[in-house]
């Protein structure tokens, strides 16, 4: 019985790491580019979101599967071929289905092959792993890389247009602050989070110690 | 091609849609390597050249291989896997033709690979220049002078970098948040180039 | 290589050397006690020859030089050897001293005011081992045994001889009123020593705020007979003009390679009051026991330059010259700049004792420290060219090496950076710190 | 007696100038107080709010910061106050007062606070400020200010808009000889920003801070003597004036450029800084998308400055090349 519970803990963990205590993005700092490129609107965030969670989910439990098939050798340049074939379908899915979102940030969707994160679970968990919690991973990490986004998105869309996914949220009259749409408006918004970040952490430590 | 047109593209790729400040590619390099100033040098001539190669070999594959067998949804895997092997192929080969450079360039070599920027910069030519005239050369331009900027600005942070080491920054600042604050002011100088008129 | 008009570098401190009034120099009676300490120079301490209850005169060996870097050190009084203790060191906090209760007769070992004729006839070598004897020091506050640096290497031969009277320090007037008093002696003794090292030319440096004693100098020099090569040479005013390294290369256009010595360039520079004491030695046969101490400062009712007995405490000069009411914060040995603030007044004159400054909490203000505004100030004033706030940096961030590989050994602790520092850091504090580790890590390697 | 009195023991030196770091920045304050008179002299009482706010809220900001980081709060060093003032002259006359609040937090907290305080700022925190406020509300920062209390003068948009939008003949109808257009300008009879206009204030303030021994000279007459160079060879006898009092460069000369903190700290580096202000400026003027290019090329120039700071050591006394 002890068994099973320390197996539910540890598959909660699993999961529920990527949130906050190993955050793709404001712990591990990876996936930055798609994050700081796409985060102009709420819109945009949860297009790279989803297109990511489709291959992160995918790859992790596609690698976890063959993992016993690859040659040590090559497994990197086999990993990436697994990613890039699961990022041509999301690719080709969201030009299918939502074609303008699409249009946008078109660059930013291929470039998730390149994406750290993804590799990165790739051979640090999903090659060592059994496929559940690979999936439980994958999920994590993908939940955590979307939350993020969201925030990043929510914040830059909120100042820089006024609007929430296309809602006006502050009155016309007040002018939105264009630049955080901007390239500074992303590096400022994803510092002073990081900042925040470390700050609940320094007070976290005080706290424990 | 003329020297305006060249001139163009250099300030474009270079200050106006600088790979890091604006178009937001190879940050994971960016932040991860520019802790000092020689090793940001280091990285900043390997992204240059692997850049500049990789522009010219994959218009080539695209236009004379992917295009003519209608394999133009494979682009993705197929670049990646060039380039994968491309970086591979420079690492064996600087290591056997120039040791010393290898020792020097050697570890930022397969960082590389899954440096976006590399991929980015393949992905812009192909929509920018698959049906222009003079399309390799300024694939290969616009590669070489993507890496230039980058390399700019590697150095740029890495001096920054450096002299912060020594500033009071405040706790919670600490670590990459005050890097991202800082890339956001240099990036605020850079929107003084938005608006170029050639 | 050419005269330049002056090196980089350089401030203008308030220079307060009017506070003394008319420059003459003032016989300090002999003290009670005379406490010496064996430390007296460069190098190691010299060896006691006398024992407690021994009678000395004025100008008795009472300690030899022991090793190749020390000097020989000469009763200031007649009296009787009380004791050898552990005594207060203007440099060095706490030293061994030969303390000497006079017994007021003031009797000399021997007649000390007759010129010597056969003087002129002298070797080198006796001339050497006379200014050996009489345990000269540099007297411009290096305190390195003069025997030895006057006698170079034969593979480095001097062309120029520098005397230096630049006196650049604010406050200080000793060596400008002993250029005034003896100027024919000096240049008695410049000339012994210009001959004695084959020099070609023997160049008088003086400040140009001194005007009195460069005419004076170019005046005696035209009423020499054999002037030859003898020249004086006026400087801009300006600290730290006296600096050895600066003025060489203000007066040859030579630069002292870093971390080398005069002689590498084939120059060789004594202070003025050493030249002076070379001819004592040499002429008079008069031991090194007196020197002249500018007793100066806003916290000085009676500012004064006084010949003092070497071995008087700094209490006697400060109770003669009477302090002023005011309030005091330091008391100093040497000029304001590089000087040295002293943290009991029971410490005696030593040879390296140029002034005594008791300064007032106006003059010696401290304000506030606020960050380092990288104003460049420091690094436009640093005769040396180097960026001191840099090197403090580093040595405050524990970056010994780096301090290093930008040039911290060669600060020669001039103060100028700290001075003109307006976020008022102590430059010169963290440098001399990162020498001292620097030092001590490299002997530890050893 | 000595020995009642507390002696005070430290190293050497026992002196110390009197231009500490607090002297310098109010004496860099009153150098720009008649430029800010002429400013609130020509556009009005607006103006003088802009400049009111500005300050204020940058020393709330730094109060602010102090609190938050638990540093010692340092109002009286001046630097808040000298921020706030800079950023406001380099204002619109008109421009709403939140925006200023927002700005000058901005060239506080983040450019300055963020990075550890006075002394540790890689980017002038003003021009930060005058930049972040450009992307955030374009619109608002380039609209100017009609001069309608002075008859003969003058016009909406700065010389350098018209110029740059509508071309020379536009600029030329407005004023109509070369004379009088230099005479405005030099005087400051026209539109920009609160203080950037009067070009002899702004000169007679940099004069003082050069013989306040506050700056040097390294970097103004290098960034003015580039500005001179480039506008002759791409322009031509009319452009050096025109280039020289127009827009900030004055105030970017003498009093953003030359900010200690964020310019090299060898006088060679120094000159290096200038030229490359001085270029960018240019550039910027003549190819770029704004009018106005002092802003960005000092705040450019900022970023480099560790690098030029790494190529122009100072060479060492005694140590050959």
């Amino acid at each position: 019985m002890g068994q099973e519970e320390t197996n539910n803990t540890g598959y909660f963990k699993e999961l529920s790491k990527g949130f906050i205590r190993e955050n793709p993005i404001f712990i591990l700092c990876l996936g930055l580019c798609p994050t700081l490129a796409v985060s102009n609107l709420v819109e945009n965030a949860f297009g790279m979101g989803i297109a990511f969670f489709f291959v992160l989910l995918c790859s992790n439990i596609t690698i976890s599967l063959v993992q016993k098939l690859i040659p040590d050798e090559v497994r990197i340049p086999c990993f990436i071929v697994i990613i890039a074939a699961f990022v041509t379908v999301a690719s080709l899915l969201m030009q299918w289905l939502i074609p303008d979102v699409y249009a946008r940030m078109s660059l930013y969707i291929n470039l998730i092959v390149v994406n750290c994160i993804i590799l990165g679970r790739a051979e640090a968990f999903a090659s060592k792993n059994n496929v559940f919690r690979s999936a439980l991973d994958a999920v994590g990490m993908g939940v955590g890389f979307t939350a993020s986004l969201f925030i990043i998105s929510a914040i830059r869309e909120v100042t820089g247009f006024g609007t929430f996914l296309g809602f006006r949220l502050i009155p016309e009259n007040i002018k939105p602050i264009t630049i955080m749409i901007l390239a500074p408006g992303a590096f400022f918004t994803i510092g002073f989070l990081m900042a925040l970040f470390n700050l609940i952490r320094i007070k976290k430590g005080k706290v424990s110690k | 091609m003329t020297l305006g047109q060249i001139i163009a593209l250099f300030m474009g790729s270079v200050f106006v849609q600088n790979f890091i400040f604006s178009r937001f590619l190879g940050l994971c390099p960016y932040v991860g390597v520019s802790k000092d100033t020689p090793s940001a040098m280091g990285m900043g001539f390997a992204v240059v050249f692997v850049m500049t190669m990789a522009s010219a070999v994959t218009w080539g594959l695209y236009r004379y291989v992917l295009i003519p067998f209608d394999l133009t949804y494979l682009k993705i895997v197929a670049f990646i896997l060039v380039i994968a092997s491309f970086v591979q192929f420079v690492e064996m080969f600087l290591k056997k033709a120039f040791p010393a450079l290898h020792r020097s360039l050697g570890i930022y070599l397969p960082l590389i690979t899954t440096n976006c920027a590399v991929l980015g910069v393949a992905f812009l030519n192909i929509t920018q220049f698959e049906t222009e005239s003079y399309g390799f050369a300024k694939s290969t331009l616009q590669g070489f002078f993507a890496g230039i900027g980058f390399m700019l600005a590697m150095l740029i942070m890495s001096g920054i970098r450096e002299k912060l080491e020594y500033a009071e920054i405040p706790e919670a600042m600490k670590g990459l948040a005050i890097v991202f604050i800082t890339a956001g002011l240099i990036s605020i100088a850079f929107l003084g180039f938005s608006g170029f008129k050639l | 290589m050419k005269a330049r008009v002056t090196f980089k570098g350089g401030i203008h401190p308030p220079e307060n050397k009017g506070l003394c009034g008319e420059l003459s120099i003032k016989d300090f009676p002999p003290p009670e006690t005379a406490v010496l300490p064996l430390q007296q120079s460069l190098g190691s301490a010299s060896e006691p020859v006398v024992k407690k209850g021994d009678k000395v005169k004025k100008g008795t060996l009472i300690a030899r030089s022991k090793g190749y870097i020390s000097s020989n050190l000469h009763s200031s009084v007649s009296g009787e050897v009380i004791d050898i203790r552990k005594s207060p060191h203007p440099l060095l906090g706490e030293a061994n001293a030969i303390i000497i209760k006079s017994d007021n007769r003031d009797e000399p070992e021997r007649d000390y005011s007759a010129e010597e004729a056969s003087a002129d006839s002298l070797s080198s070598g006796e001339i050497l081992e006379l200014i050996q004897n009489a345990g000269i020091v540099g007297l411009g506050g290096a305190t390195f045994p003069a025997h030895v640096k006057l006698n170079p290497p034969a593979d480095k031969p001097i062309k120029t001889f520098i005397i230096n009277g630049a006196e650049c320090e604010p406050y200080l007037t000793s060596d400008h009123s002993l250029m005034l008093e003896c100027a024919d002696r000096i240049l008695k003794g410049a000339a012994l020593i210009k001959k004695m090292l084959k020099a070609e030319k023997c160049l008088i440096a003086i400040e140009e705020n001194k005007k009195d004693a460069i005419a004076l100098f170019r005046q005696k020099i035209i009423q020499l007979k054999n002037a030859e090569g003898l020249q004086v040479f006026p400087l801009k005013v300006k600290y730290p003009q006296g600096a050895e390294k600066q003025l060489i290369y203000t007066l040859t256009g030579k630069e002292v390679p870093s971390g080398g010595l005069p002689m590498d360039v084939s120059v060789l520079v004594h202070n003025i009051g050493t030249v002076f004491a070379v001819y004592e030695a040499v002429f008079l046969r008069k031991p090194l026991f007196e020197r002249i101490v500018t007793v100066s400062g806003k916290g000085i009712k009676n500012p004064a330059n006084w010949r003092v007995r070497i071995g008087t405490t700094f209490k006697m000069l400060v109770n003669h010259s009477g302090l002023a009411d005011k309030k005091i914060k330091k008391l100093i040995m040497g000029g304001p700049m590089m000087g040295l603030a002293q943290y009991t007044d029971e410490v005696p004159v030593v040879k390296a004792t140029s002034g005594i400054l008791v300064l007032t909490s106006d003059e010696a203000a401290d304000f506030e420290h606020l960050a380092c505004i990288r104003c460049g100030k420091c690094v436009s004033v640093c005769p040396m060219g180097l960026m001191p706030a840099e090197i403090s940096k580093m040595v405050e961030k524990g970056r010994i090496d780096t301090a290093k590989s930008i040039g911290l050994m060669d600060c020669m602790e001039c103060g100028s950076c700290n001075y003109i520092c307006p976020s008022g850091t102590n430059l010169l504090q963290y440098i001399k710190l990162g020498k001292y580790e620097y030092l001590r890590s490299k002997n530890v390697k050893r | 007696m000595l020995k009642d009195k507390h002696l005070t023991v430290t190293v050497s030196p026992h002196i110390k100038t009197s231009l500490t770091t607090e002297r310098m920045m109010w004496i860099v304050s009153a150098a720009l107080i008649p430029a800010a008179g002429a400013g609130i002299y020509f556009f009005g009482p607006h103006a003088a709010l802009v400049i009111a706010v500005c300050v204020g809220a940058s020393i709330i900001t730094e109060l602010f910061c102090a609190v938050l980081m638990k540093k010692p709060a340092t109002i009286k060093d001046g630097s808040a106050f000298l921020t706030g003032l800079l950023l406001a002259l380099c204002l619109p006359p008109e421009f709403p007062l939140w925006m200023c609040a927002l700005g000058s937090f901005f060239s506080i907290a983040v450019s300055k606070f963020a990075f550890g305080g006075l002394g540790h700022n890689i980017f002038n925190p003003a021009l930060a400020g005058r930049a972040f406020l450009m992307g955030a509300f374009a619109k608002e920062m380039t609209t100017w200010k009609t001069l309608q209390d002075f008859p003969d003068g003058i016009t909406a948009a700065t010389p350098l808009n018209l110029l740059k939008e509508q071309g020379y003949d536009s600029l030329m109808k407005v004023f109509d000889s070369h004379s009088h257009l230099f005479k405005e300008l030099f005087i400051g009879r026209v539109g920009g920003s609160i203080g950037e206009t009067s070009a002899a204030l702004l000169i007679i303030g940099g004069l003082i801070l050069i013989f306040a021994r506050v700056t040097t000279w390294h970097i103004p007459v290098s960034y003015i003597l580039t500005v001179i160079i480039v506008s002759y060879f791409t322009g031509g006898l009319f452009d050096i004036p025109f280039h020289l009092f127009t827009g900030g460069l004055m105030l970017g000369a003498f009093f953003m450029a030359t900010d200690p903190v964020t310019s090299p700290i060898t006088p060679k580096g120094q000159i290096i800084f200038g030229i490359g202000c001085g270029l960018f400026t240019m550039l910027i003027r003549i190819r770029g998308g704004y009018p106005e290019g002092v802003c960005y090329a000092i705040l450019l120039m900022n970023s480099v400055t560790p690098l030029i700071e790494r190529f122009s050591k100072t060479r060492i006394f005694g140590v050959k090349r």
